[in-house]
């Protein structure tokens, strides 16, 4: 069962097509993988599902419900989240902030409520509170979280900028290669616990360098080359196929195979 | 934190002992202060009024100096404080209440413009200070609930407006042009003048008002070359004068004539050798004046020329004879209580021959009617000059 | 002589301009907006108290709609410049200041143009003395600065004040978590405009009378340098700022009688504000306050659970 | 019944000094991404240089040019110097970089006013007028035109012809590339500062020449020196030159217009306000992208 539908995306930036006819499907309660070179247009793939780039062509639906031409912030609303490969996190507020700020259907976050509902939201926002401990403690910066977060090392910050993501409690999460950055222990932490949720139901779109990481818990790959999708399959599959090492042969001495 | 709220203290000390230091005195203060005659002048000096402002400030010094030269008030000295208003009422109320209120100051030469006499006159009427504008001239600002303690020297435009129109109609013209600049003087005299013109059965093609500050007048010139009239009422100040009247040079404007007003009238005209060209081809005006004999107005003229080296131009001798009026009521009332200099002024100032001519207050503390020169430009061995053509007599 | 009425003169207008200095914190120091058009949204509220009142409408009816319709026209100004970049914000605010000036000037039926308007005091018909009168002005505009106050500290802490804080940050990423950023800065320029409508009436009732020459773009740049001194962020920062600023423009004059000075200085303390913002900028561009933590009740969860770990 | 003549011609005028005041703007706010609201002040202070030298009826008027050209150049490119390029360097928001420079606006203001004073004064050169048929024009805005033109001539051959003028071009379509390929950045765009700030110099003694000088000069026109180069696409040279004619008559004829419908002439502002905005709406790049 697809939950979420990518048809046939294209876009082209100046003269430079970035995306061509670019189509996958991620099954529910999955983990998907999305990989290829750099510059083949994964991380443009991404922003257009999410409402950040306006496709030329093609469509995206997300539980058969079509998406495309939605704003970022609607496209929240029907349950997808996003996390940034650059950490883009707001740097004078706190990391409990920060996490805060990611939550769904916060009554306080509306102009009256702010004002007339006091008791209510602040009685969530205790809730909330709670729950972004608890993810603050699988990331492993509680003892950061009233630090604003533009003092977090660049490790830190991609940690607290997934964290963001799993705070929205979406259906679905697209992630921009979570583990770069951080440590490769850390890295597989992260990805153990992506993995809880999606025993728990919840799909992921994953770009990700770090192959040996992806591949072990992936349950499905795409690969993109040049704006279009090349290759799909399992994990497995995807590693047999002669094309993902004609595709990566100039890769290797780059991020594919570094661990 | 500790730091910042001490040093944030400290500055505030600083001011708030500027502040009242003003008003408490020491012993040898307070002698002198029974022993002067405060007198507060809140002019533009700066913004868009300034030139003229700061003109009119040295006609107050003049005539303050005279006054204590010949005695002073009382027997007492005058002290003179002078503010600015930058050209903007709200700064001129603020000006006026540092005035009273810190330096204690009750007989003010104040409100240049109508918008500051506007903004300051509730205030001086509940405080009961007196004030004389030298130059507020709208019509609007006659009968208002607030003129019990504001005077002006000035005559209303509600007149010099009427005389514009007759010295339009005298000459014939038909078909004319109002051009005046888009504030109270400009837009109510050429309102008045409009009025007269029509009653006189001239045809008014178009009022176009334009921005003083703005200094650039090609369109509205073009405009008014378009029309194709017979004449021009310009009410305008030297500064925008200036320009308007270069810019109309060249356009070929000057086959028509224009007629101009006291704004118009100095020698602010005759900085760019176009502009002086301008106006004598084509300009004649009016402004009020002092009567032919009088020499109080040629002795200011020459006291003003002799200690600042210059000619006084527009509003000097209002501000000048402003002054000496209210030494005069001061002296006459045997007291500088506001209200007794008020009633005084009502006395002395009937006929009283000064410097701009007989000035006669009515009850509303207004300058009733008045002698207009009608004055044109002429060159004479290379340097251009105004000339006295003509005077007329209003009641 | 009165140096009462003169020290509650300058306590209005301290009132007048920290609402002023509030409400560019709402835009700027909390959304990160550059309105560098306050005075036109001052001026709204001017006038529309103006105009009202003099229908002898009752001051606080007066009052609401100088903020009402100050906050539409935030709304309006907003909508063009508000989806693109930030300095094209900075633009339209800025040319619609000079803008809605003419337009005032020009439409002399609407409120007498060049002419100005005169405003019947709030409390006309009280029989009051001078210095009561003016000390009735300090309580209405003092009451209402704190109102102000305390509605925007509230405001600011909680959920909406951090979707605005996180918005100055980087509106993509707040429109990524959800929260459409064009909405919530729609808001902060009306609450921001609506202050700044009703320290307008506030200021018409007080001075009286008023014409399109009182609002300059100086006023715009005034209000900057509040804000900018006191500490962009922080209330307690906008209302030092305003105080100080205040101070500094009257203590000026008074100076000038005490110091020979080749200069007046209060004509030169433009340039003085100005060198100033530069050098707050370059070296402390948090001003005097620092902006402060949230406040929402969350954070004394962080430290139950650092606690107990 | 309207001189149409006599109003092209004074659209030509209007547009040529948009276009000379606009180059620098334009340049400056290509390169450095933020609009310097103390471009306005780089525009009365070579009015104020002017001043020097036409004075006297017989001031030489080039010299003033140069000069204020100079002068006016000098300031800009030590203001980016000690002022814009401390604070771009520290990371300072856009926010806080429109406002360094409308306060270092208001220190240049406040400061010409108290040195030269705030009431307006006048150069004294006299300029020949020419009929043209049933048109006027004068020796003044003969040299404007001519300035102007030759300025976007010579700037065309050295955007496209020298290595710093295609360093220009290629910072003002994408700054990151440009310290790619080797480009002493900060040069370029001091000079891009000096320069652009010496044709606004020029252009105020221009503007002074044809109306009178003032402290408030620069700042009356610089509203529509906005819209001209947002109109035109900032940092496009190209769209400046067509956004400048389009807005010369647009306001030229906005006036007759305006004066038709009975409206005040001040409205002259707000055209350039309304083509701003519309602007924004329809195309916020401009025309030339």
């Amino acid at each position: 069962m697809a939950i979420l539908v990518v048809n046939g995306i294209s876009k082209s930036f100046g003269g430079l097509q970035v995306l061509n006819q670019a189509s996958l499907e991620v099954a529910e309660g999955t983990i998907t993988g999305l990989v290829g070179p750099n510059g083949s247009g994964k991380t443009t793939l991404l922003h257009t599902i999410f409402g950040l780039i306006k496709p030329d062509a093609g469509t995206v639906s997300f539980r058969n419900q079509l998406i495309t031409g939605l704003k970022p912030h609607q496209i929240y609303e029907v349950g997808l989240a996003f996390s940034f490969q650059l950490p883009r996190l707001f740097f004078q507020l706190t990391v409990l902030d920060n996490l805060l700020l990611a939550a769904r259907n916060h009554i306080g976050t509306s102009f009256a409520s702010a004002l007339f509902l006091r008791r209510r939201w602040r009685r969530q926002e205790t809730e909330l509170a709670q729950k972004a401990m608890q993810i603050l403690e699988l990331l492993g910066l509680v003892h950061l979280a009233l630090h604003p977060a533009g003092e977090l090392s660049g490790g830190q910050r991609k940690l607290l900028e997934i964290g963001r993501a799993l705070m929205a409690d979406p259906v679905m999460i697209l992630l921009d290669e979570p583990a770069a950055g951080v440590n490769p222990v850390l890295g597989r932490r992260i990805y153990q616990k992506l993995y809880t949720l999606r025993e728990q139901g919840l799909s992921f779109l994953i770009i990700e360098h770090k192959l040996d990481i992806l591949l072990d818990f992936a349950d499905y790959i795409y690969m993109m080359d040049a704006g279009r999708v090349v290759l799909s399959g399992t994990p497995k599959e995807v590693i047999e196929n002669p094309v993902f090492y004609a595709t990566y042969v100039g890769e290797t001495q780059n991020a594919a195979f570094r661990s | 934190m500790g730091k910042k709220v001490l040093a944030l203290i400290t500055v505030l000390t600083f001011f708030a002992t500027a502040l009242v230091g003003c008003g408490q005195q020491t012993p040898a203060d307070k002698q002198e202060q029974e022993e002067v005659v405060k007198i507060g002048s809140a002019l533009s000096m700066s913004g868009l009024l300034g030139p003229m402002g700061v003109k009119m400030t040295d006609a107050v010094k003049l005539a303050v100096e005279e006054i204590n030269a010949a005695g002073g008030i009382n027997g007492k000295q005058v002290e003179l404080f002078i503010e600015d208003d930058a050209t903007d009422p709200a700064q001129c109320l603020n000006a006026v209440k540092k005035l009273v209120e810190v330096n204690g100051v009750q007989l003010l030469i104040t409100g240049m413009s109508s918008g500051a006499a506007s903004a300051i006159g509730p205030y001086l009427s509940e405080r009961g200070v007196l004030a004389i504008s030298p130059s507020a001239t709208s019509p609007a600002l006659t009968g208002q609930p607030w003129r019990d303690y504001f005077f002006r020297t000035a005559p209303s435009d509600e007149y010099q407006g009427k005389v514009m129109a007759q010295l339009a109609l005298d000459r014939g013209l038909k078909r004319i042009v109002v051009f005046t600049m888009d504030n109270v003087y400009g837009v109510s005299l050429g309102q008045v003048a409009e009025a007269a013109l029509k009653e006189g059965g001239a045809e008014i093609l178009a009022f176009i008002k334009y921005d003083p500050a703005k200094m650039d007048y090609r369109t509205e010139l073009t405009q008014i070359k378009s029309l194709n009239p017979d004449g021009v009422i310009h009410v305008g100040y030297n500064d925008d004068g200036v320009v308007v009247y270069q810019q109309a040079l060249d356009l070929g404007l000057d086959t028509i004539q224009w007629i101009g007003c006291d704004g118009v009238y100095g020698t602010g005209l005759f900085k760019t050798e176009a502009s002086a060209t301008f106006m004598a081809n084509a300009v004649i005006g009016t402004r009020p004046g002092a009567p032919e004999g009088e020499d109080a107005y040629e002795n200011f003229v020459a006291a003003f020329r002799a200690k600042y080296n210059e000619d006084p131009e527009v509003f000097c001798d209002t501000v000048y004879d402003a002054v000496k009026l209210i030494a005069l009521a001061a002296n006459h009332a045997g007291s500088e209580d506001p209200a007794k200099v008020r009633d005084a002024l009502l006395e002395v100032g009937q006929n009283y021959q000064g410097a701009s001519g007989t000035i006669t207050f009515d009850e509303g503390g207004d300058r009733l009617g008045g002698i207009y020169e009608i004055w044109e430009v002429v060159k004479e061995d290379g340097e251009f000059k105004f000339k006295r053509v003509d005077m007329i007599t209003l009641n | 002589m009165d140096l009462m009425i003169y020290v509650l003169d300058t306590l209005v207008f301290m009132g007048i301009f920290a609402l002023l200095s509030l409400s560019l914190n709402v835009e700027y120091g909390f959304t990160g907006l550059g309105n560098f058009g306050k005075v036109a949204f001052f001026m709204a509220g001017a006038y529309t108290y103006a105009i009202t009142s003099s229908f002898g409408w009752p001051f606080y009816l007066c009052l609401i709609l100088a903020g009402l319709v100050a906050s539409v026209l935030g709304a309006l100004v907003s909508l063009p410049a508000l989806r693109l970049r930030e300095d094209y914000l900075a633009i339209v605010t800025l040319s619609f200041g000079e803008i809605l000036r003419i337009f005032v000037k020009a439409e002399q039926w609407l409120a007498g143009g060049v002419w100005g308007i005169a405003v019947p005091s709030a409390f006309a018909n009280m029989d009051f003395t001078p210095r009561m009168q003016t000390w009735a002005s300090v309580v209405l505009v003092w009451v209402i600065l704190i109102a102000v106050f305390v509605f925007l500290y509230l405001l600011m802490n909680s959920p909406y004040g951090r979707v605005l804080r996180g918005i100055r940050e980087d509106d993509v990423a707040v429109q990524v978590l959800g929260k459409s950023y064009v909405l919530y800065k729609v808001q902060a320029l009306m609450v921001g405009s609506a202050i700044a409508g009703v320290a307008g009436g506030l200021f018409a009732q007080y001075i009286r009378f008023i014409d399109p020459y009182m609002f300059l773009p100086l006023v715009t740049f005034t209000v900057w340098v509040m804000l900018i001194l006191g500490g962009p962020a922080n209330p307690w920062g906008a209302v030092v700022g305003a105080v100080i600023v205040e101070f500094f423009n009257r203590g000026s004059r008074i100076l000038k009688d005490h110091l020979a000075l080749p200069f007046d200085p209060h004509n030169v303390q433009y340039a003085l504000f100005g060198l100033l913002i530069i050098f707050l900028l370059l070296y402390r561009p948090h001003g005097l306050f620092r902006e402060k933590p949230l406040k929402t009740g969350a954070e004394a969860e962080v430290a139950k659970w650092q606690s107990s770990s | 019944m309207f001189d149409i003549g006599q109003i092209l011609v004074n659209s030509v005028v209007t547009s040529s000094l948009y276009l000379l005041a606009g180059t620098g703007l334009t340049l400056t706010y290509g390169l450095s991404r933020f609009p310097n609201f103390a471009y306005a002040e780089f525009i009365t202070l070579g009015a104020f240089c002017g001043l020097f030298f036409l004075a006297k009826p017989d001031g030489v008027f080039f010299l003033a040019l140069i000069v204020a050209f100079l002068v006016a150049g000098f300031v800009s490119a030590s203001s980016y110097t000690l002022v814009f390029r401390p604070l771009v360097e520290r990371k300072t928001s856009l926010i806080h970089l429109m406002v360094a420079s409308i306060a270092l606006g208001y220190v240049l203001r406040h400061s010409m006013g108290e040195s030269w004073g705030w009431s307006a004064q006048a150069y004294q050169i006299m300029w020949p007028v020419y009929n043209i048929g049933n048109v006027r024009i004068t020796g003044l805005w003969i040299i404007l035109i001519a300035t102007a033109v030759l300025t976007a001539v010579a700037l065309h051959f050295f955007l496209t012809r020298t290595r710093a003028g295609k360093a220009i071009r290629a910072i003002a379509s994408n700054p990151d590339l440009a310290s790619v390929t080797g480009i002493n950045r900060q040069k370029v765009v001091l000079l891009t500062w000096f320069f652009g700030a010496g044709l606004a110099g020029v252009a105020g003694v221009f503007r002074a020449a044809d109306t009178r000088l003032f402290p408030m000069l620069g700042w009356d026109i610089l509203l529509p020196i906005f819209a001209v180069t947002i109109l035109g696409g900032i940092g496009s040279f190209y769209g400046l030159i067509i956004a400048a004619l389009l807005l010369g008559l647009a306001e030229n004829f906005g006036v007759v217009l305006l004066s038709g419908l009975g409206l005040s002439t001040e409205y002259r502002m707000a055209i350039a306000f309304l083509i701003l905005i519309g602007v924004l709406i329809i195309r916020p790049k401009g025309l030339a992208r």
